[in-house]
């Protein structure tokens, strides 16, 4: 098999005295969709920002296609091709959504077919070009985020949850545009709550907790195992009460 | 480069552009004429002030691009100021024939010189300053202005040491002494060139920050460097830069201060300060533009104001910003929110 | 339709308008709410559901309208005054003190409630009973183990707790939810639902919530509102609302939601 | 016992240099009087230099302890008039003499004098007499004022006036302007100058009263020439007025100019400085040589350094400086002495061969009122 | 999860929970939480206590004055900017208030006591007045541009005070007579004690101490009150202090009221102290300069640090020019060196002090204590 696209090997972070990472493994094929699940302070949104080399990792390695990008500054990391979409959308709310995007795409200009797709995903944004993007509404800021994070093919996408604030409708088209994605080669790496959006797009699943990999596997099993649904998502729901 | 707007498929709006604060020159020049009476003297001081204008902005620019754009409070702008004004030295030391040469292309050239070596000294000293003054309290307005102000005081001591502390007289290049007189009206020679030079910043200025995405970046940078960092920019170059930048402008408007006031002093820098703060917050933190108008707006009102009513002179700067701020609260021009 | 109630409205808006610019986020919205029950408000992003709450508590002035607290015409009146006068509110977007203690956070609240602001002369933590009443909130949205940890090192989701706890530790007439369970794991969503569904239950408050998943609008609410470019455009019974053309084909898309 | 002696001076701050000059003049003068022995009646004197950095709060708790811990016998200083002026009671308070250089504030021998206070500084009014002295003494005379918009800017346009209407009644105020404290600008200020003047008949003057960056250029650049208005700058510092040489031809008065006095001790005083700072004495190089030479001829006269004596010995005293001998006039204490009236040099040889010497403006030609109560 | 956060931060002691006793009554239950913190507030405490029979001489004396006057200043700003977030430069201009009040009043109605009441309550008066309007008008608008504004107030008051030169005595201040019994020559009693004469001055110095010690106490418990908490509360998010149903306008207005007043009694002690107020000594913008430094070296949004960061700071620029002296003369044959250690050059290492410590402390000097405590 083919070297993994982003792999992560006995990842441990500190966050100052705190050790939230506790040996993190895991592999992320290229071309597909991973989800990173979990419960709430498992250490997913610590996953991928020390990916993303917000955080350092203070043991262990990161490769990405082939680099050691562990000890690599986020600006070279994000240059090697990686897009992230963080937990609080880091949306600049003094520029407008114009400005937003511009400064999302590095390499000059916006492909305009790229962009019309992408504002026919999204049309708010389309409406509220001018505006100030602090001013949008919560859903919006979202939308920007993602819109941001695929103004340019990245070779991989790290996004942590998209879909919260999301009205149904949105979830589902932005359901679509992971699928394009997907079909032109990018690769996505989801860190998802919402576990229905998240069974119908991944091809493989990371279920996390307490800062460690408690299961790694193809979506397709962990969908039609409820056992193991119960087992993963339940067990933590056991440990905390 | 960055206006992909132009013509893509998807009629997109566009950003209004906001003309009022411009008009604000023409109407209070007009608004003064009946109160001055003689045009001719309206004439003087209206060019007087324009000039004036032209090199308070040259000495804020630098700071409403470290202070407006990247929310650094640098107290030690003024040390900048100064320090260009005393690297004139370095070229009228071994240039000295070159001021009282009867050739403007010589006077010039002096000029031009003083510049550049004003711009690269205070470039250096400027990196320099970034590094270790400054960066270690990025994001801390309070801590900027201790440090800074530390730097301040050991900039000028360095000056001290270095310079000695009597004021120094410079000569101003002998083609832009004295002036153009025009029947009653009177232009100073030298408030010429710094209207020219003013200008071709202003307008070098506004091509870099609106042309480009660099505006956009610093913007963003200040708000949130994690994720600027994270679309793939090297924030700190470009912080670096951007400082470095600011000194060196200050530097440029330190070499036009001095000529003006023909004395060095090491305190020289830092008795404009106010005056600087006060423009740029007129301005609206950030905006270039803004800065050029409020420059010439507090310029301007000063010299009606000296004329025509001098006991009001004393606090007219304030009396300006305090209007601007009750019309438009975050300045002429907000950056932030448009 | 929801019947009328001859009692006063806890919570009424009347022709509530705001424009940005050319903007409606708002379009005259009127509507009264009655003590005891939980309506929902849905509609597509952007809809001016944040923006309706920000009218309500103050955050936003109306350009035109009026907002009524228990027959008291409260428009003019600033953020604070009119969480005094029973009005709570929880962000969408967290927004909590990011330095002091979660703990602090939630007392900061159950202050504000006692009304004990402004004594300046007597010790903080001599109020025994402010700092009680907020650690039994922390326990109620489990919190209370992180009662010393600061929400800038929390994650998520525990932030997401924090907000609604300091909801409840303000004990409003009205309750204001604006998506409390976004962005929770689904082991914590029960949680949250069980205190909002507590809370109705008591009787006498007012409870709004704004929520995208149609489960919990669905098992929780009494009445539905429907927004839709800052127009009230359906209004009425859940399933009745739910089943709907507008919310079918605006809100959910051409295809029912799932379950 | 050693003659203790403090010298107190603003030497860090933006009046730097001229502590400086304060402090080297005092030495220098100690140096001459002493004949290079630094001691007087057989005792040595030692100075303690204080550093006040021009606040009014330290230079008093300086004095105090300069009287208190270091025991002086005498001090002097200090550098601002602010300050000089709260130091004032604390001499009256620990009865000992304060020799006041180079302040020059009125009050300081005016209202808010005591019997220790002496001043070798000229105060603001002789500056005024000799402006007016400066101004020719026939034909008709219209001076306009261009000054600080504060109470040093007011009380130097009073003193003007009464110093013209005492010695100079031909010439009037016709104008007083005053601009900001901190102003750069004055085109606005100069307009106004050149509407008031320009129409008036006979000798046009600007007289110019500003402490610190000169506005003398500024006006100058805006062609008063056109009108046939002059300018009078004042004195002041070596390099303030080496800007002067643009605009040869200009008269005014000064305080000390290093080459118009003619005597031995200014001979001395010349050719030392330039051997040792490469430069010519200044201004208050000589106010501190003056400060210097006071002090010693009067612990010289009075036998001693008792405050008593001192005073009775000082009161009426005449002593050599460098500007020639000076008098403490028995009623206030000021040192009276000469000024100078010069004309700009068309071309110096050097950057500070600057002013040709019209005439010397004798101290008995001046005037100066009394104004302080016994 | 061994390892979160939650269990780690192990308080070493629980603050919730109120302790009984005398000491932390009169502390208001925020103890230092530091053993050197607490050896070293003892310390600085009883040193002000018994400063007038340990050391002798003026300069000892004025210096711990001037740490009593400064604690109380520095903390009353800490009050402000420590604790409610609002940077503030107008803070010297309450200081300035509270000492021309004193001023005004004692040289205008005479030495009494009720004079210096009348001042004091008059300053006090406008102080509030005047924090109000600022407050009102301007604490709406964005922090920098708040900042700013009061920057701007703050240089119109100097300006004014400039201008009334009748009032305030212009730029030379105003010397002024205390009451007898605070007069050095006023004896409490007849023989020393432990060998220092109980005199008009010893007694000024513990009415000084004192009141300072009981303004300070009574900003501690203010900022420990629950008031206190909720200017913390905005300090960190306005916006959801506001929503809580905290008036942050009007929060914000009593703590620029409550400050302002603080400053004030700190400037009519300074005045009383120094038997002088000028625009140097208290209005400008080089002590509001001196202020932030203190508030930052010792600590910021704790009160303690005040104390610290004041008797440091003012013992370093009292002693740092002798120190000096002292350095520069043992250093004396080597090259530049001796040149940069200068008495005249301390301001190159006052400069280097405030980058240095701001580096050094990033917590101030208190959260460094702390820290290590821990
Ligand atoms: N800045 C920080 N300082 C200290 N601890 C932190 C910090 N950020 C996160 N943590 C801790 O690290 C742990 C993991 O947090 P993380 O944000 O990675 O969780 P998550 O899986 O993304 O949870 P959620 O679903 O709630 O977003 C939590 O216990 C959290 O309290
Ligand atoms: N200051 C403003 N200026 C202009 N438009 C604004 C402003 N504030 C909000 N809007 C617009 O008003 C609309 C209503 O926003 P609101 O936040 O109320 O939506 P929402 O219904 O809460 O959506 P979501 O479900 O995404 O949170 C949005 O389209 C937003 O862009
Ligand atoms: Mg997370
Ligand atoms: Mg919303």
């Amino acid at each position: 098999m083919a070297e993994p696209l982003l792999q992560l090997a006995e990842v441990h972070t500190h966050i100052g005295p705190y050790h939230i990472l506790h040996g993190v493994d895991f592999v992320v094929p290229a071309g597909g969709l991973t989800m990173l699940l979990g419960r709430n302070g498992a250490g997913k949104t610590t996953t991928l920002r020390t990916i993303m080399g917000l955080w350092q990792a203070s043991s262990g390695s990161i490769r990405f296609d082939g680099r050691d990008i562990t000890k690599a500054a986020t600006p070279d990391i994000a240059r090697s091709g990686i897009a992230y979409v963080p937990e609080a959308m880091g949306i600049f709310t003094d520029l407008t959504v114009r400005e937003n995007i511009v400064l999302a795409a590095r390499s000059g200009p916006v492909d305009r077919s790229r962009l019309d797709w992408i504002l026919g995903l999204f049309p708010a944004l389309k409406r509220f070009w001018n505006l100030p993007a602090g001013n949008l509404s919560g859903g919006q800021k979202q939308m920007l985020a993602i819109a941001r994070a695929i103004a340019e093919p990245r070779r991989l996408l790290l996004i942590d949850e998209p879909t919260k604030g999301l009205a149904p409708v949105m979830v589902r088209s932005m359901i679509e545009a992971f699928k394009a994605l997907k079909a032109s080669g990018e690769t996505i790496l989801l860190v998802e709550q919402n576990f229905y959006a998240a069974s119908a797009l991944g091809d493989n699943v990371v279920v996390m907790d307490d800062g460690r990999i408690v299961h790694a596997g193809a979506m397709s099993d962990l969908v039609a195992d409820a056992d193991l649904q119960q087992r993963l998502l339940g067990l933590s729901l056991d440990a905390h009460q | 480069m960055s206006d992909m707007t132009a013509d893509t498929a998807v009629e997109l709006p566009r950003a209004r552009t906001d003309w009022l604060p411009l008009l604000l020159v023409p109407a209070l020049a007009l608004l003064a004429l009946p109160f001055v009476g003689s045009p001719s003297t309206w004439v003087t001081l209206t060019v007087a002030g324009l000039a004036m204008g032209m090199m308070i902005f040259l000495m804020a620019s630098g700071l409403t691009l470290v202070f407006g754009l990247m929310d650094i409070i640098n107290f030690g702008h003024g040390v900048f100021i100064s320090l260009g004004a005393y690297a004139t030295l370095l070229v009228l030391g071994p240039l000295a024939g070159w001021a009282t040469a009867d050739s403007v292309g010589l006077n010039l050239a002096l000029l031009l010189l003083c510049i550049l070596v004003a711009m690269a000294v205070t470039g250096v000293v400027g990196a320099v300053f970034e590094r270790v003054i400054v960066r270690p309290v990025y994001g801390s307005h309070l801590k900027q202005i201790l440090v800074t102000m530390g730097g301040l005081i050991v900039a000028e001591q360095l000056i001290h040491a270095i310079w000695g502390a009597s004021p120094i007289p410079i000569p101003l290049p002998q083609s832009l002494r004295g002036a153009f007189v025009f029947g009653d009206i009177v232009m100073e020679r030298y408030r010429v060139v710094a209207v020219a030079i003013g200008l071709l910043v202003f307008i070098a200025m506004q091509l870099l920050l609106n042309r480009t995405r660099l505006g956009l970046l610093i913007r963003a940078g200040v708000e949130n460097p994690e994720m600027v960092e994270a679309l793939g920019y090297r924030i700190r170059r470009l912080f670096v830069s951007v400082f470095v930048a600011g000194s060196a402008l200050a530097g440029l408007g330190g070499v036009m201060w001095a000529f003006y006031r023909q004395t060095l002093t090491a305190g020289m820098g830092m008795e404009v300060m106010v005056l600087v703060f006060i423009v740029i917050i007129i301005g609206g933190l950030g905006s270039v533009g803004g800065c050029f108008v409020g420059s010439i707006l507090v310029a301007l009102v000063a010299n009606y104001v000296g004329f025509i009513e001098p006991k009001l002179a004393l606090i007219s700067n304030i009396l300006v910003m305090a209007l601007v701020l009750i019309w438009r609260p975050q300045g002429l021009f907000p950056v932030a929110r448009r | 339709m929801i019947p009328s109630t001859t009692a006063t409205p806890a919570l009424e808006t009347r022709g509530l308008t705001v424009r940005f610019g050319g903007h409606v986020a708002v379009n005259d919205v009127s509507c009264r709410f009655t003590p005891g029950t939980l309506t929902a408000i849905v509609g597509p992003n952007g809809a001016g559901k944040t923006t309706y709450f920000n009218l309500i508590s103050g955050q936003l002035r109306a350009t035109s309208g009026q907002v009524v607290v228990a027959g008291e015409d409260i428009t003019r009146l600033p953020a604070s005054a009119r969480t005094r006068r029973g009005l709570g509110r929880a962000f969408q977007l967290t927004n909590l003190f990011p330095q002091l203690t979660a703990l602090e956070n939630v007392r900061l609240a159950v202050q504000s409630r006692a009304d004990a602001g402004w004594s300046m002369f007597r010790v903080w933590n001599a109020r025994r009973d402010l700092i009680d009443k907020a650690e039994s909130v922390l326990e109620r949205v489990r919190l209370a183990d992180k009662r010393h940890v600061a929400p800038k090192a929390l994650s998520h989701g525990d932030q997401r707790k924090l907000e609604v706890a300091l909801l409840i530790a303000m004990e409003p007439k009205v309750f204001m939810f604006d998506e409390p369970t976004a962005g929770m794991s689904v082991d914590e969503v029960p949680t949250v639902l069980e205190l909002i569904h507590d809370i109705k239950e008591r009787g006498d408050a007012t409870v709004l919530l704004v929520e995208h998943k149609m489960d919990v609008v669905r098992s929780l609410s009494d009445r539905i509102i429907v927004l839709h470019n800052g127009t009230l455009v359906a209004d009425g019974e859940p399933a009745a609302v739910i089943a709907s053309p507008v919310v079918q084909e605006a809100y959910l898309g051409v295809e029912a939601a799932r379950g | 016992q050693d003659i203790k002696i403090a010298l107190i001076a603003g030497k860090t701050g933006p009046l730097e240099a001229y502590a400086k000059q304060t402090e080297a003049g005092f030495m220098m003068g100690l140096e001459y009087l002493t004949k290079g022995t630094m001691a007087v009646n057989g005792r040595k004197i030692s100075v303690i230099v204080k550093d006040d950095q021009l606040k009014a709060d330290l230079a008093k708790t300086l004095l105090e302890q300069a009287y208190n811990d270091d025991n002086v016998d005498l001090a002097v200083g200090t550098t601002s008039s602010a300050a000089a002026l709260a130091m004032l009671p604390v001499a009256e308070e620990n009865g000992k003499v304060l020799i006041v250089e180079p302040a020059v504030a009125d009050a300081i021998t005016g209202e808010k004098w005591n019997r220790f206070i002496f001043r070798t500084a000229r105060n603001s009014t002789q500056d005024a007499y000799g402006a007016a002295a400066a101004v020719p003494a026939s034909g008709d005379v219209s001076i306009a004022t261009l000054a600080q918009d504060y109470a040093f800017g007011k009380d130097g346009v009073a003193a003007l006036k009464n110093a013209l209407a005492q010695i100079r009644p031909n010439a009037k105020v016709v104008f007083e302007e005053y601009a900001p404290q901190n102003a750069t600008d004055f085109t606005a200020s100069a307009q106004r100058i050149f509407d008031a003047l320009k129409d008036k008949p006979g000798k046009k003057i600007i007289n110019i009263i500003w402490a610190g960056q000169h506005p003398l250029p500024k006006i100058a650049d805006l062609k008063p020439e056109r009108f046939g208005i002059e300018i009078a700058p004042g004195g002041n510092i070596l390099p303030a007025m080496q800007i002067y040489k643009n605009y040869p031809g200009m008269e005014g008065a000064v305080y000390y100019y290093y080459a118009f006095p003619k005597n031995a001790m200014n001979d001395w005083l010349v050719t030392e400085h330039q051997k040792r700072f490469n430069a010519p004495p200044d201004f208050f190089t000589a106010g501190g040589f003056a400060a210097a030479s006071a002090a010693v001829t009067a612990i010289q006269k009075a036998g001693g350094t008792d405050p008593e004596k001192l005073i009775a010995a000082m009161e009426g005293m005449t002593f050599e400086t460098p500007k020639g001998p000076m008098t403490f006039r028995k009623e206030d204490h000021q040192a009276l002495q000469d000024m100078y009236h010069f004309k700009v040099k068309a071309d110096g040889k050097d950057a500070n061969d600057l002013l040709d010497l019209v005439g010397v403006i004798p101290a008995d030609k001046m005037p100066i009122p009394v104004r302080n109560k016994r | 999860m061994s390892t979160s956060p939650a269990s780690v931060l192990a308080l070493p002691f629980d603050e919730t929970r109120p302790r009984g006793g005398f000491l932390n009554a009169i502390l208001s239950s925020d103890l230092p939480r530091s053993k050197v913190l607490s050896a070293i507030l003892l310390a600085i405490l009883l040193l002000l206590a018994a400063t007038p029979f340990l050391f002798s001489g003026s300069q000892p004396l004025g210096t711990a004055a001037k740490i009593c006057v400064f604690v109380v200043l520095v903390a009353s700003y800490d009050l402000l900017l420590g604790y409610s977030g609002i940077v503030s430069f107008a803070h010297t201009m309450f200081f300035g208030i509270g000492g021309y009040g004193i001023a005004i009043a004692l040289e205008r109605l005479g030495p009494t006591w009720g004079s210096a009441a009348i001042g004091l309550v008059a300053a006090l008066a406008l102080s509030a007045t005047l924090a109000v309007a600022i407050g009102l008008l301007s604490l709406r608008v964005r922090a920098i541009f708040f900042s700013m504004i009061t920057l701007a107030v703050a240089s119109a008051a100097a300006v004014l005070a400039s201008q009334l030169s009748d009032v305030t005595g212009g730029e030379d201040g105003l010397s002024f007579q205390l009451p007898p019994a605070l007069r050095p020559a006023f004896r409490l009693l007849s023989e020393p004690l432990f060998g220092t004469a109980v005199n008009g001055r010893l007694l000024a110095y513990y009415l000084v101490f004192f009141v300072s010690l009981a303004v300070f106490l009574v900003l501690l418990r203010i900022v420990n009150s629950p008031f206190g908490r909720v200017l913390q509360a905005i300090r960190e998010n306005e916006f959801r202090a506001e929503a809580l149903g905290y008036r942050v306008v009007a929060y914000r207005t009593a703590a620029s009221v409550i400050s302002a007043l603080a400053a004030t009694i700190a400037g009519a002690l300074m005045a009383l102290w120094l038997r002088y107020n000028g625009p140097d000594t208290t209005l400008s913008f080089s002590i509001m300069i001196d202020i932030l430094l203190m508030v930052v070296i010792g600590g910021m949004g704790t009160l303690y640090g005040a104390v610290i960061g004041a008797a440091l700071f003012v013992l370093a620029q009292s002693y740092l020019q002798v120190l000096m002296a002292a350095g520069s003369s043992a250093l004396a044959g080597l090259p530049l060196l001796p040149n940069l250690v200068h008495p005249d050059r301390w301001l190159l290492w006052l400069g280097a002090l405030f980058v240095i410590s701001v580096y050094a402390f990033p917590g101030g000097i208190v959260g460094r204590l702390r820290q290590a405590g821990q």
